[in-house]
Formats: C-alpha cells, structure tokens, sequence
C-alpha cells in the first residue's frame, strides 16, 4: 500500500511538472461552475464564451495569435474559485481572468486579482459590493442596484404600491431584495410581507400560502429557475391569482419548460438589450447553429459579450502589462455595442443598463409591452 | 445408534480458543446435561455444535452424518434444533407469529397449523396472549414459548443453554416439567444448566466439563452422589 | 383554515418523507447501519424514468415507472451485493462510511450521464381540487394515494405474510431467525427490493411534482433521517409519522418563523428527539414493527 | 510560485481540521459529521472581530474558545448517544449552524458572506504575504501536531485508546469515560476553531456555503484515508486528497470534455473510501503503527 500511495505521490508531482501549454496563443483563464449547484448554469456560460472564442479566432484571433480559454472549475464554491484563481495566475499565467457566478464565489477572488493586478472580468455578478473591489476589477453585467430599481419602477408602473417580496436565500437573492426594498419603500411602495425561501427544495407549496393569505395583487418573487419553475407550478395548482413579477436570473426558457402554463403572464425585469440590434441577431443565429440542441442560456449574451470585449481589448493592448490591459478594457468598453447593448464602463468598472421587462405569452419570452 | 456424537471437538472465537478436544454422546430419548464452573465452554459446546463457530478440529456427527457443511435450515429439517441463551423469542413479533416462525423447518402450512393447535391446547395462555406482541411477555414466558416453538418443531434433539437463567424457582420447576414432558414424546435433550443440581437431577447422563475438558461423566444420579462434584458444583 | 391548510400541506409533504424513511429505517433494522446512499436511490429511480420517457423509448410515464423501478431495485441489489455484504462483519461505522462514499459515487454518476442540467418530465398541469376553503393539488393528490397504497401494502406484506414475518424477525435477531432457519439471503434481498423501490416511486412523485436534478435525493435524505429517528430506527410505523410529524411542523413554521429556518425545524427535532427520547417517541426496545 | 504556497496553505489548514476530527473520530472513536461547524463557528468569530477592528491574535483566542465552549455544549447534550446516533446528532447540529450563519443577517451577512477580512499584520505592520502566512500556518500545524502527539502517549490517550479498542473495558469506565469523550470533543473543537480561523483570515473571505456536510465529508476522507487514531495519519490523508484534486486541472482534457471532469472527480472520491471501507478499513499508514486489521 505503500507502494502505490507513492506511485500515487509520483502521479500528482509529474502531473504538476508537465509543460504548460505552448505559448503560441493568446491565453486568458474562466472560473466556471462546471460542477455543485450553480453547474446548471456553468454550461451555458462555457457554451457561449466558447460560441465568442470560435468567432474571434476565425476572425484573426488577437494579433494574429488564436485566442484560447482556459476553464477552471470552481465546484461552485468560493474554496474552489480561490483554488482556480490562484491556478490561473501563477501557473498559465494569465493576465485576464473571467470571473465565476455567484457574488459570494466572485467576492472571494477579488482581493486576490486586485493584489496580482489581474484583470478580472464579471459576467453574472450582480452584487452592489462588487463596485468597491478594485481597480482590475470589471464586469459586463450591470450592479444589483440597478437590477432593484428596475424591478421597483416595475411594479410601480405596472401600479401595484403593495407587494408580497419574496427572494431565494442565498447572495443574490439577498442581494438583490435589498436593492429592491430599498428602491421601493424610497417611492413610497409598502413591502406587506417579506421572507426568503431555501435553495433546492421542492415543495413551496406552505410558503405560497403565506403568499395568498396576504392576498397580495402582487408578489415579488426574486429566484432561480429551479425553484422559481416549482413556485410558479404549486401556486397555479392552488389557484393562487396573483401577479408575479420576477428577476433575471428566472428569465430563462427552461423555467418557461418546467412551469408549463403556469409561467404564462409572469413579468420580469432584466437588464436589457434589444433583440432586434443585428448583434443580437448575429448572436442568435450563431447560437443555434452551434448548439441546435439546447436554448439560449442564462447570461449567455453577457458571458458572449465580454469574450468578444476583452478579445477587442487584448488587441488594441501595446503592451502586456496590467495596466496597459486594464487601460485596453476601458478603451475597449467605450461605446462597444454588444449583444447586450453599451459596454462602456465607469470608474468603478460597472456598466449600465437599461431596465426592460419580459413576460411569457404562449410559452414564449418575449419583451412586455403594454 | 448414538443421536449426536461429538469427537475430540476443538473450537474457539478467533484465536482465543476454548475447547480442547471435548467429547460426548447423546443417544435417541436421552437427556444430557453439560455442567461445569463458568467459562468451562459449556455454550461454546452448544455452538460448535450448530455451526455458530467453526470446529478446528475434531468431528461432530448427527445421525452419524458430519454436520460440518450444513447450513442451520438443513440441521433444523433434519431435527437438530438450538435455543440459545436469553434472547431465544422474537420480541416485537407477536406470540403466534413467533410460533410461526418455526414454519421454516416445517415441510408444510397445514402442518404448521395442526401443530399450532396442539400447541394452544398445551398451553392455554399462549392461545389467550396469541395476538399480542412477545415483548410484554415475562422472562419465564418467554422461555416457555420458545420451548413451546420447539413442540412445534418436534425436533429429534433440542440444543438448549441455561433455561434456568433469571428465572424465579417456581418457572424452573415448570420449565423442566415441560422439558421431561417432551422427552416422554421422544425429544432428546442437551442441555447446559448453570443450576446443577436441577440440571442433574432430570438427566439420563451427564458431563462434567473444566477448562476446554471433559472432566468426568456418569448417568445424573451418579454425579449427584459424587463427593467431589457435590463439593465443586453443587455448594456442599 | 390557513393553519388547516398548512397541516394539510404538512401532512402530504410528510408522506413523501415517510415513503423515503420506510426504506431508510429497514435497511437500518436489519443491517444495523443508516445509509446514506438511499438518497440516491431517489434521484435514480426518476433519472431512470426520465430515461424510459426520453427517445428512444418514448414510453408514457406510467409505463416507464415499470422498469425505472426495476432499475433501482438493481442497483439497490448490487450495492448489496458488492458493498455491503462483504461488508456486513465490519463495523457499523464502516458501513455507514461506505454508504457514504456510494452516495457519491451515484450521484456523480448520475450527473455524469445525464448532466447537471435541470430537466423535466413536462407533466401537464391541472388546477388543484377545492373542498370549502382547502385546495389540493392533483399532484398532492396522487403523492397521498402513493403514500397511502404503498405503506397499506407494506402493511399487509408484514403482519400477513410468512416473508414479511420472517423479515421482522430478521430485525429482531438476526442471528435467532439463522437459527430458525429462516433465509437470511432472501430476507436481506427483500429488504433491498422494499427500499429501493419505495425510493424509486417517491423519487419519480417528487420529480413529477418539480424537476429532476442530481441532488433531489440528499436534499430529501437528511428530512427522512429526522423522521426515522423520530418514530425510532427500524421501527416502520414510527418512521411514517415521523414523517408525517416533521411534514407539519416545518410547514406549521412557515407561517410565525422566516421559511429560511424551514429546514432547521427538521434538524431542531432531530436533536430534541435524540436528546428526551432517543429510542422514537414509539419504541423503547430495537426490533421491526 | 504563489499556487504552491495556495496549496500548502489549504493543505496545512485541512490538515489541521483534519487532526482535530481525528482526536475524536480515531481516538473516541466519535463520528462527529458536524465537525465544520466549529470550523465555521471559529472562521465567524475571527473574521467578525478582526473586521469590527479588534486585533487579530484576540480574534483568534475567542475563536478557539468560543469554538470550544459550544464544544462543550454540544458535548454534554449529545454524549449520552452513541454510534450512529450521535453522527445523525452531530449533523443535524452541523447544519444547523450553518442556517444560522445563513439566516442571521445581522451578524453574519448572511449568504453574502463576509469579504475584506484582514491578514495578520507583521511587526512592520504590513499584512503578510503568502510566504509568511505559510511560515505562520506551519508553526500551527506544528503545534498541534505535537500537542496532538503528546496527548497520545499521555494517559488520557492510552485511556481512549483501550476505549476504543474494547467495549467491555469502555462500559468498566463509566462515567469517566463520558469525562474522557467529554474532553475529545473539546479539544477537538478549540482545534477545528483554529483551523476556521486560520481559515478566515487566509481565504478573506468566508460565507455559509464553505461551512456544508460537503466539507465534514471531505475531511472525514483525509481522516480515514490516512489512518485513524494516528497524528500523522489525516496529515498524509489530507495531503493526498489534496494533491488529487487539483492534480485534475493539471490532466490535459479537451474543453468539451471538462463539464465531466467534476462528476468524475467525485465518482473517483466515492469509489475511493468505498474501496478503502472494503479493502483496508483501517486506512494507509496504519500498519506502520501495528494498528488492527477490521
């Protein structure tokens, strides 16, 4: 047993000793959740920084080099994207890194790309605290603050001035509420029962009817697909009249998949994008013609979006050091229309965002128009 | 023809062994009591002898077949029967489904069922207690039904351990009343009797075991005269 | 009627516990370990249903139940076979460290095959049915009648049949009911066959009523420990109002506590349970009933 | 330079989890599945005081003794159980903590996690780096290590062990023996409080989802892997745990092939401790030892 457990030993040291890869492409590093409970995501996400990566390198790569992406798992844990990032700093030697989804797994790296001056990039983080992590620090998806206000002018606009506010227990439903609340009681809404609701669970049938004992005409309902999909579902089977307005992170065609007719008439906000620009279009396109057999994912525009950005960035860079990079991603945001609309980005590395607002008609997601 | 016969039976737990070469006999309507000071290996006889330990050396013939290579089912259909000590019932079963139980070595259902009415008639409270858990029965009762689970049986050879154990004398006269009972049927016993003198006193033979060894054997009254017996085992 | 609601809600959510506690608590009675990896057993039983259901098979759902069924039961055998039997002389604590492992094992091969995705049997909807001011959904509907058929069928199996006695008695005293004759080897595998497909049909409900996911058997495992505990290890009819006790209580406290502490009433009950009572608030003695 | 120093880093602070859970699991002979939570309970005491502007040595000290006054709580309500029992107490104890961590916004920020938590400062005043942090974490692993090997010579050690080793000697115990577990688990929760806190203020970053049944489970795998009931056995255990997870992002799998790495990554760790329960239940290292077989 000895025998083998220094075998194993020998493994793992010519496994750390193997050559990186050949220098003769332009390599940046992803922390992506291709395992735990966010893994439901990760896929799409890698999906289309893929769909992005192919596009680039047909189209000259960065300075005549192919672009490349090195993907770490992060097991969607904030132990494993501090793993991932140390990995991608010190061994490949990146000087851009994609950040992971989820804040909290996003907040742990950012001292740590702040402190190597690595360029970190976001493409579904949406906590407020992240404007305060640094300088290298960026994102292509707008700030919680933003996402709550637009989700407050909703229901106002939609005139409901009472809401039942209910969010998924974790840091960006917690996230997010806040925001809302905030936003929302400013302007003279009334909150008349606010709870959060645990991850993963499967029957929400008790909560729903903490719902509709507060016959609320509204309810705020910030959560994922999982679990919005079976809130949505159970409240129909009881009936409950009520209208749902709901975040990003639900704005998904497997939500639309799983609820069936219950999702029809939900409203959501989400930081929008037309999709009528030819960016979305070319997007749309590209994407069904890779990938035939799944739809459009969650934040795939973004994790899209800020491939092709910082592809346009590594190539109007002089120079590889941090700071000629971090200068590039400011140049490169400067009016660049994305998929998901401007990209330029402000002194805190956030971009802004136009609020807009979906509903599923006919099994559908389509813009909500009134 | 000798019923059981044990050959120079060495046996033990793991590398701790216990006997040394025992060896006995019981013949066809016989009773056989194994007494001896505590840790004498009285029970490590008992479960050599069904199988429980395995023998590492010597023989154990039933019927004069080697046992060695039977499973329990088949000893039980062949009538080699063991009760072990203290928990020898089903607690949460119910009486009757206890009874039932023995319907493993039975050859039939309808033999079981004739059997369990000659049981109700032999013991009238367990026909009124049939349906209630086992459990709440008391120590003597519970020996009394898995001797009455024997009946069921009707085994050609009971092993039993200590079924005097924790019991108030008046059980223990009617523990062994019943025993003497089934071996006027034709039921031969080997028992092990930490009460020896009671032990001795319903026996046909005894043996008198030490350390892993036989000691001293003779028929039950022979024992009870023997001077150095009656110093050792019986308290005077 | 809110708090009517809420116990209704408890009752049916605390059926599905109890399906899953049922199998849980036999295999505790007779081997003597808990078994982690009868979570996953849950989440195989819908995965292999969802398989039947996808192409090529394409078979109606009520077909597919069938043989997703089978298939648990199959891999609850092996695991029997390949895990636990060699295993059965060892320490409990080994055993429960096994069961812990095959959990994983499972479970990430279950994620290996079918992805981490979320899926879904598209199960029609159907509002639910009114009695005065009470709604039941169909789905609810259907997991009661499971629950209520299974366990009466559990029910008949051991206080009627030679094999459902002679698996009590296993419980009781496995090495009595050696003695007796009774075979070992067919009880432990009826045990098995009970367990999985207790999980399989609960793991196939639950799906029904959401979606299929990877973890859908742990997030339901730790609530079924709380209700074997509660109605005492191996003791079937406790597990069931276990079940059935945590089911209310976690649903009674949505309506004082914030439902983030939904799932700390389950494990508040664990500890109170083992603490005041810890034979079950039924049993004093070890033993099946 | 700096992933090294990373992997030390988490390897040494495992490590050091991972010989507390070993005080009580191959000593006692205690299946503490709760054990994170003192892990968690030491990382939010550290944390919370170092970024309320209380120095980090004070922060440290509570951790460890607030990690082990719960310790002792937990100890005296649950001891009374034992086996599987006293696990399933544990892990309901486990994940309790956790949703309180989670739930109470108040205190712990809830699912937003604490971020910006200091590193120690040198005498200099400049926070230390990695190299240093890693001299600081050796010294700690030393420590305990040593304190670890001397309990084991020492009679409360031998004590346990006859415990463990035989039952009837353990029932003769009586209640010294619940005193004896008693002890264990204190201990055994003023270390894995270190560990947290060493924990905190390495990673800067904490939130209730490091603190799940995932990590006791890992932990429990560096413990039995090793060897129970030996210092050095959950040292070697944890190394290879380690080193196995993230030799994986070394192996050159093609990009379509990564979203299958992880569940094959915890199919490996699976398949491994059912293995190790089959082939050798007492672990690696313990025939250097003469532990005994199963």
């Amino acid at each position: 047993m000895m025998g083998s457990l220094k075998k194993l030993l020998g493994l793992a040291i010519v496994l750390a000793a193997l050559p990186v890869w050949a220098q003769d492409a332009v390599e940046v590093g992803s922390i992506t959740p291709l395992s735990g409970k966010l893994a439901v995501y990760g896929e799409g996400f890698q999906r289309a920084m893929n769909l992005a990566l192919e596009e680039v390198n047909a189209a000259g790569g960065i300075q005549g080099k192919p672009l490349k992406i090195i993907f770490e798992d992060n097991g969607s844990t904030s132990q494993g994207s501090v793993s991932a990032i140390q990995k991608l700093i010190t061994v490949h030697k990146v000087p851009i890194i994609f950040g992971p989804a989820a804040s909290s797994n996003f907040l742990a790296i950012c001292p740590i790309a702040q402190q190597n001056k690595v360029v970190l990039i976001g493409a579904e983080s949406a906590a407020a605290d992240i404007s305060q992590c640094g300088s290298y620090v960026f994102r292509v998806f707008p700030s919680d603050i933003l996402q709550g206000r637009g989700g407050a002018e909703l229901a106002k606009e939609l005139g409901y001035r009472k809401v039942v506010l209910t969010y998924i227990n974790n840091d960006w439903g917690v996230g997010l509420a806040e925001a809302f609340k905030d936003s929302f009681t400013e302007s003279g809404g009334e909150i008349i029962d606010e709870f959060p609701h645990e991850e993963g669970k499967s029957d929400y049938r008790s909560e729903i009817l903490r719902i509709k004992q507060s016959n609320a005409p509204a309810v705020v309902n910030l959560t994922y697909i999982k679990e919005g999909a079976a809130m949505l579902k159970q409240a129909f089977e009881m009936k409950v009249k009520t209208q749902w307005i709901m975040g990003s992170a639900s704005k998904s065609p497997k939500l639309v998949e799983i609820a069936g007719e219950a999702a029809e008439g939900i409203i959501g906000t989400y930081p929008t994008f037309s999709q009528d620009t030819p960016q979305y279009q070319h997007f749309k396109t590209a994407w069904e013609k890779a990938y035939p057999e799944s739809k459009i994912g969650v934040f795939a525009e973004y994790n899209y979006d800020m491939v092709n950005l910082t592809a346009k960035a590594l190539n109007l860079a002089v120079e590889s050091t941090p700071e000629a990079l971090r200068e590039a991603l400011m140049e490169a945001g400067k009016g660049y229309q994305g998929v998901t609309g401007d990209k330029t980005f402000d002194e805190n590395g956030d971009v802004g965002a136009v609020y807009g607002k979906w509903t599923v008609t006919d099994g559908k997601i389509v813009d909500y128009r009134k | 023809m000798k019923l059981l016969e044990v050959r120079d039976l060495h046996a033990g737990y793991g590398r701790v062994t216990i006997l040394f070469g025992i060896s006995l006999a019981v013949m066809p309507r016989e009773i056989v009591c194994l007494i001896g000071p505590n840790g004498a290996g009285k029970s490590t006889v008992l479960r050599a002898i069904v199988g429980q330990l395995p023998a590492t050396r010597g023989e154990i013939l039933f019927e004069e077949m080697a046992t060695a290579g039977m499973d329990p089912q088949e000893k039980g259909t062949r009538g080699l029967i063991f009760i072990p000590q203290g928990q020898n019932i089903f607690p949460s079963l119910t009486v009757t489904e206890n009874l039932e139980m023995a319907g493993y070595l039975l050859p039939d259902r309808e033999t079981l069922k004739s059997r369990r009415e000659e049981v109700f008639a032999v013991f009238p409270w367990i026909a009124q207690r049939r349906h209630r858990p086992a459990r709440e029965l008391s120590g003597g009762q519970r020996q009394m039904l898995a001797l009455a689970r024997v009946l069921l049986m009707q085994p050609k050879l009971v092993l039993l351990d200590e079924p005097s154990l924790g019991l108030a004398p008046l059980m223990v006269e009617e523990i062994f009343e019943r025993i003497l009972q089934m071996n006027r049927q034709g039921t031969s016993f080997l028992l092990v009797e930490q009460n020896a003198r009671k032990g001795l006193a319903v026996s046909h033979r005894a043996y008198v075991l030490e350390q892993g060894r036989n000691r001293l054997q003779g028929t039950g009254r022979e024992l009870l005269t023997n001077p150095q017996v009656q110093k050792l085992y019986l308290g005077g | 009627m809110y708090y009517l609601q809420l116990v209704i809600n408890g009752i049916i959510a605390g059926s599905m516990y109890a399906l899953f506690a049922v199998g849980l608590t036999m295999v505790y009675g007779v081997f003597r370990f808990i078994n982690f990896a009868h979570g996953e057993l849950i989440a195989l039983g819908a995965y292999s249903a969802l398989f039947f259901t996808s192409p090529p098979l394409s078979l109606p759902l009520i077909w597919a139940t069938a043989p997703a069924v089978a298939c648990t039961v199959c891999v609850g055998l092996l695991q029997d076979r390949l895990v636990f039997q060699p295993l059965c002389h060892g320490t409990r604590m080994t055993l429960l460290i096994a069961s812990i492992g095959l959990s994983y094992l499972l479970r990430n091969a279950i994620q290996f095959g079918f992805g981490s995705d979320l899926l879904s049997y598209n199960v029609d909807l159907a509002a639910g049915y009114e009695w005065g001011p009470i709604i039941v959904t169909r789905m609810q509907l259907s997991m009661l009648i499971t629950a209520v058929v299974f366990l009466t069928f559990l029910y008949w199996l051991f206080t009627r049949t030679m094999l459902g006695k002679a698996l009590r008695a296993v419980a009781d005293n496995m090495e009595l009911a050696g003695i007796m004759g009774i075979p070992l080897g067919r009880v432990n595998r009826t045990v098995w066959i009970l367990a999985a497909t207790f999980a399989a049909v609960g793991g196939i409900l639950l799906a029904m009523d959401t979606s299929l996911e990877p973890m859908m058997g742990v997030i339901n495992l730790l609530k079924a420990f709380a209700a074997v505990l509660l109605g005492g290890p191996g003791n079937v009819w406790g597990a069931l109002i276990g079940g059935i006790a945590i089911g209310v209580a976690e649903n009674l406290s949505v309506a004082v506590l914030s439902p983030g502490y939904k799932d700390f009433i389950a494990f508040a009950v664990i500890l109170v349970m083992l603490l005041f009572r810890p034979g079950g608030i039924f049993s004093f003695q070890k033993g099946m009933r | 330079m700096d992933y090294l120093l990373h992997i030390a880093i988490s390897t040494l602070i495992y490590a050091i989890f991972a010989m507390s859970l070993n005080l009580e699991l191959g000593y006692a002979g205690l299946y503490n599945f709760g054990h994170i939570a003192f892990f968690g309970i030491g990382a939010y005491t550290s944390a919370l005081m170092a970024v309320g502007g209380l120095p980090i040595p004070l922060g440290i000290t509570s951790a460890m003794a607030l990690a082990g006054l719960i310790g002792a709580g937990l100890a005296f309500t649950v001891l009374r159980l034992t086996g599987d029992y006293f696990g399933i107490a544990t892990l309901a104890f486990g994940e309790m903590m956790r949703l309180l961590f989670l739930n109470e916004r108040w205190l712990t920020k809830g699912p937003m996690g604490i971020p910006g938590i200091p590193r120690p400062t040198l005498l200099g005043g400049m926070p230390a780096d990695l190299l240093q942090y890693l001299m600081f974490t050796v010294a700690c692993t030393i420590l305990v290590f040593l304190i670890l090997h001397r309990l084991e010579t020492s009679p409360f050690g031998r004590a346990l062990k006859v415990v463990r080793e035989d039952e009837f000697v353990a029932q003769a115990f009586g209640k010294n023996l619940l005193s004896l577990k008693m002890r264990c688990i204190v201990v055994g929760s003023v270390i894995a409080g270190l560990a947290g806190a060493l924990w905190a203020h390495y990673m800067t970053y904490i939130s209730p989802n490091d603190f799940t049944l995932q990590g006791t489970i890992i932990v429990l795998l560096c413990v039995v892997l090793g060897g129970k009931g030996s210092p050095s056995g959950p040292l070697l255990g944890t190394c290879v745990v380690v080193l196995l997870q993230e030799s994986l992002r070394f192996l050159p799998i093609p990009t379509d092939f990564g979203r299958h790495v992880a569940p094959l990554q915890g199919m490996v760790f699976g398949l491994m401790l059912v293995l190790l329960m089959l082939r050798r239940p007492q672990g690696l290292i313990a025939e250097l030892h003469g532990g005994r077989g199963a």
